[in-house]
Protein backbone atom coordinates (compact mmCIF):
# COMPACT_ATOMS: atom_id res chain seq x y z
CA UNK A 1 0.00 0.00 0.00
CA UNK A 2 1.20 3.51 -0.64
CA UNK A 3 0.84 5.75 2.28
CA UNK A 4 1.51 9.65 1.45
CA UNK A 5 2.03 12.11 4.22
CA UNK A 6 1.66 16.12 3.65
CA UNK A 7 2.68 19.37 5.90
CA UNK A 8 3.48 18.47 9.54
CA UNK A 9 2.48 15.08 9.22
CA UNK A 10 5.24 14.69 6.52
CA UNK A 11 7.43 16.69 8.51
CA UNK A 12 7.02 14.65 11.60
CA UNK A 13 7.66 11.08 9.88
CA UNK A 14 10.75 12.62 7.58
CA UNK A 15 9.29 10.91 4.42
CA UNK A 16 6.26 12.10 1.90
CA UNK A 17 5.71 8.52 0.99
CA UNK A 18 6.35 4.71 1.61
CA UNK A 19 5.20 1.87 0.21
CA UNK A 20 4.29 -0.86 3.11
CA UNK A 21 2.93 -4.29 3.25
CA UNK A 22 -0.21 -4.24 5.27
CA UNK A 23 -0.61 -7.29 7.98
CA UNK A 24 -4.25 -8.96 7.01
CA UNK A 25 -5.17 -7.62 10.85
CA UNK A 26 -5.12 -4.55 9.65
CA UNK A 27 -8.51 -3.45 8.80
CA UNK A 28 -9.73 0.14 8.84
CA UNK A 29 -8.08 3.24 8.85
CA UNK A 30 -7.70 3.59 12.44
CA UNK A 31 -6.02 0.12 12.44
CA UNK A 32 -3.69 1.15 10.13
CA UNK A 33 -2.70 4.31 12.08
CA UNK A 34 -2.12 1.90 15.52
CA UNK A 35 0.04 -0.36 13.37
CA UNK A 36 2.42 2.46 12.33
CA UNK A 37 2.54 3.76 15.38
CA UNK A 38 4.25 0.53 16.38
CA UNK A 39 7.06 1.59 13.43
CA UNK A 40 8.78 4.22 15.84
CA UNK A 41 8.67 7.63 17.93
CA UNK A 42 8.19 9.62 14.27
CA UNK A 43 5.07 7.74 13.60
CA UNK A 44 3.66 7.93 17.16
CA UNK A 45 4.47 12.04 17.12
CA UNK A 46 2.49 12.14 14.11
CA UNK A 47 -0.64 10.58 14.76
CA UNK A 48 -0.55 12.17 18.70
CA UNK A 49 -3.56 13.90 18.50
CA UNK A 50 -5.49 11.76 16.17
CA UNK A 51 -8.14 14.19 16.05
CA UNK A 52 -6.53 16.25 13.85
CA UNK A 53 -5.13 13.98 11.37
CA UNK A 54 -7.38 13.68 8.18
CA UNK A 55 -6.82 10.76 5.61
CA UNK A 56 -8.28 10.25 1.97
CA UNK A 57 -8.66 7.18 0.45
CA UNK A 58 -8.53 7.19 -3.62
CA UNK A 59 -8.35 10.73 -3.03
CA UNK A 60 -11.59 11.21 -0.97
CA UNK A 61 -11.89 12.01 2.28
CA UNK A 62 -12.95 9.35 4.60
CA UNK A 63 -13.08 9.33 8.49
CA UNK A 64 -11.16 6.70 11.07
CA UNK A 65 -13.50 3.72 11.22
CA UNK A 66 -13.88 3.75 6.87
CA UNK A 67 -12.18 -0.27 6.39
CA UNK A 68 -9.14 0.12 3.92
CA UNK A 69 -10.55 -2.91 1.31
CA UNK A 70 -7.16 -2.97 -0.17
CA UNK A 71 -7.29 0.37 -1.55
CA UNK A 72 -3.83 1.11 -3.19
CA UNK A 73 -3.47 4.50 -1.45
CA UNK A 74 -3.85 6.50 1.46
CA UNK A 75 -3.29 9.85 2.68
CA UNK A 76 -2.35 11.54 6.18
CA UNK A 77 -2.83 15.05 6.76
CA UNK A 78 -3.47 17.87 9.18
CA UNK A 79 -6.94 19.83 8.57
CA UNK A 80 -6.78 21.63 5.50
CA UNK A 81 -5.78 25.93 5.36
CA UNK A 82 -5.70 26.90 1.65
CA UNK A 83 -7.68 29.15 -0.02
CA UNK B 1 -15.45 25.25 -16.17
CA UNK B 2 -11.47 26.20 -15.43
CA UNK B 3 -9.58 24.71 -12.45
CA UNK B 4 -5.95 25.30 -11.98
CA UNK B 5 -3.16 24.76 -9.34
CA UNK B 6 -0.01 26.81 -10.65
CA UNK B 7 3.03 29.03 -8.96
CA UNK B 8 2.72 31.82 -11.24
CA UNK B 9 0.35 34.52 -11.31
CA UNK B 10 -2.88 34.90 -12.26
CA UNK B 11 -4.72 38.02 -13.82
CA UNK B 12 -8.29 38.31 -12.99
CA UNK B 13 -9.32 40.94 -16.44
CA UNK B 14 -8.17 37.79 -18.47
CA UNK B 15 -9.77 34.99 -16.34
CA UNK B 16 -13.02 36.56 -16.64
CA UNK B 17 -12.64 37.20 -20.47
CA UNK B 18 -11.83 33.29 -21.44
CA UNK B 19 -14.66 32.79 -19.25
CA UNK B 20 -16.66 35.27 -21.19
CA UNK B 21 -15.37 33.77 -24.20
CA UNK B 22 -16.29 30.70 -23.94
CA UNK B 23 -19.77 31.31 -23.31
CA UNK B 24 -19.91 33.79 -26.17
CA UNK B 25 -18.36 31.01 -28.21
CA UNK B 26 -22.34 29.28 -27.72
CA UNK B 27 -23.95 31.91 -29.57
CA UNK B 28 -25.07 33.68 -26.54
CA UNK B 29 -24.30 37.10 -24.11
CA UNK B 30 -26.63 35.81 -21.60
CA UNK B 31 -24.01 36.72 -18.62
CA UNK B 32 -25.04 39.85 -16.55
CA UNK B 33 -23.31 39.32 -13.47
CA UNK B 34 -19.63 38.11 -12.87
CA UNK B 35 -18.71 37.79 -9.02
CA UNK B 36 -14.25 37.26 -8.57
CA UNK B 37 -13.25 36.51 -5.22
CA UNK B 38 -9.29 36.57 -4.61
CA UNK B 39 -7.67 35.75 -1.73
CA UNK B 40 -4.13 37.41 -0.49
CA UNK B 41 -1.23 36.92 1.50
CA UNK B 42 -1.42 39.26 4.86
CA UNK B 43 1.69 40.63 6.48
CA UNK B 44 0.54 39.54 9.77
CA UNK B 45 -0.84 35.95 11.51
CA UNK B 46 -2.86 37.38 14.21
CA UNK B 47 0.27 39.62 16.13
CA UNK B 48 3.23 38.15 14.53
CA UNK B 49 4.68 39.52 11.33
CA UNK B 50 4.84 37.51 8.51
CA UNK B 51 7.75 37.63 5.75
CA UNK B 52 6.49 35.08 3.46
CA UNK B 53 4.65 31.77 3.25
CA UNK B 54 4.57 28.59 1.11
CA UNK B 55 1.48 26.47 0.38
CA UNK B 56 1.80 22.37 -0.10
CA UNK B 57 -0.87 20.20 -2.29
CA UNK B 58 -2.13 17.08 -2.53
CA UNK B 59 -2.00 16.75 -6.54
CA UNK B 60 -4.64 14.76 -8.24
CA UNK B 61 -6.80 14.73 -4.63
CA UNK B 62 -6.83 18.74 -5.25
CA UNK B 63 -7.89 18.65 -8.65
CA UNK B 64 -10.47 15.95 -7.55
CA UNK B 65 -12.11 18.24 -4.82
CA UNK B 66 -12.32 21.34 -6.87
CA UNK B 67 -13.74 19.53 -9.38
CA UNK B 68 -16.60 17.95 -6.99
CA UNK B 69 -16.74 21.43 -5.33
CA UNK B 70 -17.21 23.34 -9.21
CA UNK B 71 -19.98 20.53 -9.68
CA UNK B 72 -21.76 20.88 -6.61
CA UNK B 73 -22.12 24.71 -6.91
CA UNK B 74 -23.28 24.45 -10.85
CA UNK B 75 -26.02 22.02 -9.11
CA UNK B 76 -27.00 24.65 -6.92
CA UNK B 77 -27.17 27.81 -9.29
CA UNK B 78 -27.58 28.86 -12.86
CA UNK B 79 -23.96 29.13 -13.71
CA UNK B 80 -22.80 30.05 -17.02
CA UNK B 81 -18.98 30.11 -15.98
CA UNK B 82 -17.09 28.73 -13.42
CA UNK B 83 -13.05 29.27 -12.61
CA UNK B 84 -10.94 27.91 -9.23
CA UNK B 85 -7.16 28.71 -9.74
CA UNK B 86 -5.27 28.07 -6.50
CA UNK B 87 -1.38 29.01 -6.52
CA UNK B 88 1.17 26.77 -4.59
CA UNK B 89 4.62 27.47 -3.74
CA UNK B 90 6.44 30.78 -2.10
CA UNK B 91 4.23 33.42 -1.73
CA UNK B 92 4.89 37.03 -0.02
CA UNK B 93 2.65 38.85 1.45
CA UNK B 94 0.58 41.19 -0.97
CA UNK B 95 0.45 37.81 -3.31
CA UNK B 96 -2.26 36.45 -5.14
CA UNK B 97 -3.40 33.47 -3.18
CA UNK B 98 -6.93 31.97 -4.85
CA UNK B 99 -9.13 33.23 -7.60
CA UNK B 100 -12.93 31.90 -7.97
CA UNK B 101 -15.21 33.33 -10.61
CA UNK B 102 -18.56 33.33 -11.33
CA UNK B 103 -20.95 33.95 -14.27
CA UNK B 104 -24.48 33.69 -14.11
CA UNK B 105 -27.74 35.99 -15.60
CA UNK B 106 -28.21 37.30 -12.07
CA UNK B 107 -26.57 38.67 -9.52
CA UNK B 108 -27.85 36.72 -6.35
CA UNK B 109 -26.82 33.17 -8.11
CA UNK B 110 -23.22 35.20 -8.94
CA UNK B 111 -22.30 35.98 -5.70
CA UNK B 112 -23.45 32.97 -3.41
CA UNK B 113 -22.03 30.57 -5.74
CA UNK B 114 -19.10 32.29 -4.86
CA UNK B 115 -19.31 32.58 -1.58
CA UNK B 116 -20.35 28.62 -1.45
CA UNK B 117 -16.95 27.76 -3.76
CA UNK B 118 -14.88 29.46 -1.32
CA UNK B 119 -16.11 28.23 1.99
CA UNK B 120 -15.92 24.77 0.69
CA UNK B 121 -12.60 25.05 -0.86
CA UNK B 122 -11.40 26.13 2.66
CA UNK B 123 -12.34 23.31 3.95
CA UNK B 124 -12.68 20.24 1.53
CA UNK B 125 -9.65 20.83 -0.61
CA UNK B 126 -5.88 20.00 0.16
CA UNK B 127 -4.06 22.52 0.74
CA UNK B 128 -1.83 23.69 3.73
CA UNK B 129 -0.40 26.97 4.12
CA UNK B 130 3.22 27.49 6.16
CA UNK B 131 3.89 30.93 7.87
CA UNK B 132 7.53 32.58 7.97
CA UNK B 133 7.61 34.49 10.38
CA UNK B 134 10.32 37.82 10.05
CA UNK B 135 11.82 35.55 13.15
CA UNK B 136 11.69 32.33 14.02
CA UNK B 137 10.82 29.36 12.80
CA UNK B 138 7.93 28.66 10.01
CA UNK B 139 4.59 27.66 11.04
CA UNK B 140 1.68 25.36 9.61
CA UNK B 141 -1.54 27.45 9.54
CA UNK B 142 -4.08 25.98 11.70
CA UNK B 143 -7.21 25.57 10.23
CA UNK B 144 -9.79 27.95 11.86
CA UNK B 145 -13.26 26.92 13.39
CA UNK B 146 -15.35 29.59 11.90
CA UNK B 147 -14.56 28.43 8.68
CA UNK B 148 -16.14 25.09 9.82
CA UNK B 149 -18.57 27.14 11.14
CA UNK B 150 -19.62 28.60 7.76
CA UNK B 151 -20.21 25.75 5.90
CA UNK B 152 -22.81 24.63 7.38
CA UNK B 153 -24.82 27.57 6.02
CA UNK B 154 -24.90 25.61 2.82
CA UNK B 155 -26.47 22.72 4.67
CA UNK B 156 -29.74 21.68 2.54
CA UNK C 1 -12.66 54.94 -1.83
CA UNK C 2 -13.08 55.09 -5.86
CA UNK C 3 -16.33 56.55 -6.95
CA UNK C 4 -16.23 57.18 -10.77
CA UNK C 5 -19.06 57.64 -13.65
CA UNK C 6 -17.65 57.36 -16.96
CA UNK C 7 -18.15 55.99 -20.91
CA UNK C 8 -14.94 54.06 -21.26
CA UNK C 9 -14.83 50.76 -20.36
CA UNK C 10 -12.46 49.81 -16.80
CA UNK C 11 -9.80 46.72 -16.38
CA UNK C 12 -10.75 44.89 -13.26
CA UNK C 13 -7.15 43.93 -12.80
CA UNK C 14 -5.85 47.67 -12.89
CA UNK C 15 -8.51 49.17 -10.42
CA UNK C 16 -7.95 46.46 -7.83
CA UNK C 17 -4.48 46.94 -7.57
CA UNK C 18 -5.00 50.47 -7.59
CA UNK C 19 -6.89 49.82 -4.66
CA UNK C 20 -3.90 47.59 -3.04
CA UNK C 21 -1.58 50.18 -3.69
CA UNK C 22 -3.26 52.67 -1.75
CA UNK C 23 -3.77 50.11 0.67
CA UNK C 24 0.23 49.31 0.75
CA UNK C 25 0.87 53.20 0.92
CA UNK C 26 -0.19 53.04 4.38
CA UNK C 27 2.38 50.91 5.26
CA UNK C 28 0.11 47.53 6.15
CA UNK C 29 -0.32 44.44 3.68
CA UNK C 30 -3.59 43.38 5.63
CA UNK C 31 -6.18 42.89 2.72
CA UNK C 32 -6.95 39.20 2.80
CA UNK C 33 -9.75 39.02 0.41
CA UNK C 34 -11.18 41.02 -2.88
CA UNK C 35 -14.29 40.39 -3.97
CA UNK C 36 -15.82 42.03 -7.39
CA UNK C 37 -18.90 42.22 -8.88
CA UNK C 38 -19.47 43.35 -12.58
CA UNK C 39 -22.72 43.90 -14.30
CA UNK C 40 -22.86 43.32 -17.90
CA UNK C 41 -25.23 43.55 -21.27
CA UNK C 42 -26.99 40.81 -22.17
CA UNK C 43 -27.87 40.26 -25.67
CA UNK C 44 -32.14 39.38 -23.71
CA UNK C 45 -34.38 41.32 -22.23
CA UNK C 46 -36.74 38.98 -21.69
CA UNK C 47 -37.71 37.22 -24.48
CA UNK C 48 -36.76 39.87 -27.14
CA UNK C 49 -32.94 40.17 -28.58
CA UNK C 50 -31.52 43.37 -27.69
CA UNK C 51 -28.89 45.36 -30.12
CA UNK C 52 -27.43 47.91 -27.68
CA UNK C 53 -28.33 49.77 -24.66
CA UNK C 54 -28.11 53.12 -23.37
CA UNK C 55 -27.41 54.80 -19.80
CA UNK C 56 -28.87 57.86 -19.05
CA UNK C 57 -27.86 59.49 -15.25
CA UNK C 58 -28.30 62.36 -12.80
CA UNK C 59 -24.77 64.32 -12.59
CA UNK C 60 -24.32 65.55 -9.31
CA UNK C 61 -26.65 63.06 -7.23
CA UNK C 62 -25.27 60.04 -8.53
CA UNK C 63 -21.85 60.76 -6.95
CA UNK C 64 -23.73 61.71 -3.92
CA UNK C 65 -25.81 58.77 -3.40
CA UNK C 66 -22.97 56.45 -4.47
CA UNK C 67 -20.36 58.35 -1.76
CA UNK C 68 -23.60 57.84 0.50
CA UNK C 69 -24.08 53.84 -0.28
CA UNK C 70 -20.05 53.27 0.14
CA UNK C 71 -20.21 54.90 3.39
CA UNK C 72 -22.94 53.32 4.90
CA UNK C 73 -20.89 49.65 3.18
CA UNK C 74 -17.60 51.13 5.40
CA UNK C 75 -19.95 51.40 8.58
CA UNK C 76 -20.88 48.49 8.23
CA UNK C 77 -18.05 46.28 7.74
CA UNK C 78 -14.27 46.74 8.28
CA UNK C 79 -13.23 47.73 4.96
CA UNK C 80 -9.61 48.26 3.60
CA UNK C 81 -10.71 49.65 -0.28
CA UNK C 82 -14.18 50.48 -2.19
CA UNK C 83 -14.21 50.94 -5.52
CA UNK C 84 -17.71 52.00 -7.62
CA UNK C 85 -17.53 52.39 -11.13
CA UNK C 86 -21.01 52.86 -13.22
CA UNK C 87 -20.88 53.70 -17.26
CA UNK C 88 -23.21 55.36 -19.33
CA UNK C 89 -23.97 55.96 -22.57
CA UNK C 90 -24.30 53.83 -25.41
CA UNK C 91 -23.51 49.97 -24.62
CA UNK C 92 -23.26 46.85 -26.64
CA UNK C 93 -24.07 42.99 -25.39
CA UNK C 94 -21.51 41.54 -23.68
CA UNK C 95 -20.09 45.31 -22.58
CA UNK C 96 -19.39 45.76 -18.79
CA UNK C 97 -21.91 48.41 -17.04
CA UNK C 98 -20.88 48.40 -13.20
CA UNK C 99 -17.80 47.52 -11.30
CA UNK C 100 -18.02 47.41 -7.33
CA UNK C 101 -14.60 46.58 -5.37
CA UNK C 102 -14.32 45.61 -1.47
CA UNK C 103 -11.25 44.73 0.21
CA UNK C 104 -11.03 43.93 3.47
CA UNK C 105 -8.95 41.55 5.94
CA UNK C 106 -11.41 38.58 5.60
CA UNK C 107 -13.84 37.45 3.45
CA UNK C 108 -17.16 36.85 4.80
CA UNK C 109 -16.85 41.23 5.17
CA UNK C 110 -16.17 41.82 1.51
CA UNK C 111 -18.68 39.45 -0.22
CA UNK C 112 -21.27 40.89 2.03
CA UNK C 113 -20.24 44.24 1.42
CA UNK C 114 -20.08 43.76 -2.59
CA UNK C 115 -23.66 42.41 -2.52
CA UNK C 116 -24.96 45.18 0.09
CA UNK C 117 -23.16 48.09 -2.17
CA UNK C 118 -24.96 46.10 -5.58
CA UNK C 119 -28.62 46.46 -4.19
CA UNK C 120 -28.09 50.10 -2.57
CA UNK C 121 -26.88 50.81 -6.47
CA UNK C 122 -29.49 49.21 -7.97
CA UNK C 123 -32.40 50.95 -5.86
CA UNK C 124 -30.82 54.43 -4.48
CA UNK C 125 -28.56 55.73 -7.85
CA UNK C 126 -30.00 57.69 -9.98
CA UNK C 127 -29.36 55.46 -13.92
CA UNK C 128 -31.94 54.82 -15.72
CA UNK C 129 -31.69 51.88 -18.40
CA UNK C 130 -32.70 52.28 -21.88
CA UNK C 131 -32.82 49.17 -24.65
CA UNK C 132 -32.78 48.88 -28.13
CA UNK C 133 -34.54 46.06 -29.80
CA UNK C 134 -33.32 44.48 -32.52
CA UNK C 135 -36.40 45.17 -34.49
CA UNK C 136 -38.68 48.14 -32.93
CA UNK C 137 -38.25 51.13 -30.57
CA UNK C 138 -36.36 51.70 -28.03
CA UNK C 139 -37.94 51.04 -24.33
CA UNK C 140 -37.11 52.16 -20.91
CA UNK C 141 -36.15 49.26 -18.52
CA UNK C 142 -38.66 48.92 -15.76
CA UNK C 143 -37.32 48.65 -12.62
CA UNK C 144 -37.88 45.37 -10.87
CA UNK C 145 -39.85 43.93 -7.85
CA UNK C 146 -37.05 41.97 -7.04
CA UNK C 147 -34.42 43.92 -6.38
CA UNK C 148 -36.75 46.30 -4.16
CA UNK C 149 -37.53 42.65 -2.14
CA UNK C 150 -33.26 42.57 -2.20
CA UNK C 151 -32.94 45.31 0.12
CA UNK C 152 -35.05 44.25 2.80
CA UNK C 153 -32.02 41.82 3.16
CA UNK C 154 -30.22 44.28 5.04
CA UNK C 155 -32.67 46.30 7.48
CA UNK C 156 -30.99 46.23 10.91
CA UNK D 1 -37.15 76.54 -9.29
CA UNK D 2 -34.98 74.77 -11.44
CA UNK D 3 -36.62 71.49 -12.41
CA UNK D 4 -34.49 68.11 -13.92
CA UNK D 5 -36.39 65.80 -16.11
CA UNK D 6 -34.70 62.42 -17.05
CA UNK D 7 -35.52 59.24 -18.71
CA UNK D 8 -39.28 59.12 -20.12
CA UNK D 9 -40.37 61.93 -17.96
CA UNK D 10 -37.89 64.03 -20.06
CA UNK D 11 -39.26 62.25 -23.18
CA UNK D 12 -43.16 62.69 -22.47
CA UNK D 13 -42.16 66.61 -21.09
CA UNK D 14 -39.77 66.74 -24.00
CA UNK D 15 -37.32 68.77 -21.88
CA UNK D 16 -34.59 68.00 -19.45
CA UNK D 17 -35.13 70.60 -17.49
CA UNK D 18 -36.66 74.03 -17.04
CA UNK D 19 -36.71 77.06 -14.63
CA UNK D 20 -39.74 77.89 -13.48
CA UNK D 21 -41.78 80.88 -10.95
CA UNK D 22 -43.12 78.67 -8.60
CA UNK D 23 -47.11 80.17 -7.06
CA UNK D 24 -46.95 80.46 -3.24
CA UNK D 25 -49.58 78.32 -2.90
CA UNK D 26 -47.42 75.50 -3.91
CA UNK D 27 -45.83 73.57 -0.92
CA UNK D 28 -45.28 70.34 -1.69
CA UNK D 29 -43.91 67.79 -4.01
CA UNK D 30 -47.46 66.93 -4.66
CA UNK D 31 -48.96 70.44 -5.16
CA UNK D 32 -46.16 70.83 -7.39
CA UNK D 33 -47.01 68.08 -9.99
CA UNK D 34 -50.34 68.73 -9.80
CA UNK D 35 -49.89 72.67 -10.53
CA UNK D 36 -47.20 71.08 -13.77
CA UNK D 37 -50.43 69.21 -14.95
CA UNK D 38 -52.23 72.54 -15.64
CA UNK D 39 -49.41 73.34 -18.17
CA UNK D 40 -50.24 71.13 -20.64
CA UNK D 41 -51.12 67.32 -21.73
CA UNK D 42 -47.03 66.91 -22.40
CA UNK D 43 -47.20 67.03 -18.16
CA UNK D 44 -50.05 65.51 -17.36
CA UNK D 45 -49.01 62.14 -19.32
CA UNK D 46 -45.77 62.30 -17.39
CA UNK D 47 -46.86 62.47 -14.28
CA UNK D 48 -49.82 60.26 -15.31
CA UNK D 49 -48.99 57.17 -12.75
CA UNK D 50 -47.64 59.29 -10.32
CA UNK D 51 -46.59 56.42 -8.11
CA UNK D 52 -43.98 55.20 -10.87
CA UNK D 53 -42.36 58.60 -10.03
CA UNK D 54 -39.60 59.55 -8.34
CA UNK D 55 -38.62 62.74 -6.95
CA UNK D 56 -35.22 64.21 -5.85
CA UNK D 57 -34.98 67.31 -3.14
CA UNK D 58 -30.80 68.63 -2.96
CA UNK D 59 -30.01 65.71 -4.92
CA UNK D 60 -31.97 63.19 -2.41
CA UNK D 61 -34.54 60.79 -2.51
CA UNK D 62 -38.09 62.26 -1.36
CA UNK D 63 -41.44 61.57 -1.36
CA UNK D 64 -44.72 63.51 -2.51
CA UNK D 65 -45.48 64.72 0.61
CA UNK D 66 -42.21 66.52 1.18
CA UNK D 67 -42.28 70.26 1.49
CA UNK D 68 -40.41 72.37 -1.34
CA UNK D 69 -38.91 74.85 1.23
CA UNK D 70 -38.22 77.19 -1.18
CA UNK D 71 -35.64 74.53 -2.47
CA UNK D 72 -33.55 75.58 -5.85
CA UNK D 73 -33.46 72.04 -7.48
CA UNK D 74 -35.89 69.36 -7.80
CA UNK D 75 -36.08 66.72 -9.88
CA UNK D 76 -38.36 64.48 -11.79
CA UNK D 77 -37.86 60.79 -12.57
CA UNK D 78 -39.20 56.99 -13.27
CA UNK D 79 -37.86 54.12 -10.75
CA UNK D 80 -33.91 54.24 -10.97
CA UNK D 81 -32.58 51.01 -13.42
CA UNK D 82 -29.01 51.34 -12.80
CA UNK D 83 -26.66 48.50 -12.38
Amino acid sequence: MKILYFAWVREKIGKSQEELEIPNSVSTVADLISWLETKGPEYRAAFENKETNNSAIKQSHVDHRTPLNNASEIAFFPPVTGG
Amino acid sequence: MTIRIQTEDFDITKEINLLKEERSKCGKEDVGAIVTFTGTVRDMAGKTPISSMSLEHYPGMTEKQLEAIAEEANKRWPLLGTTIIHRIGELNPGDNIVLVITLSSHRHAAFEAADFLMDFLKSKAPFWKKEQPLEGEANWVDARDSDKKSLTRWEK
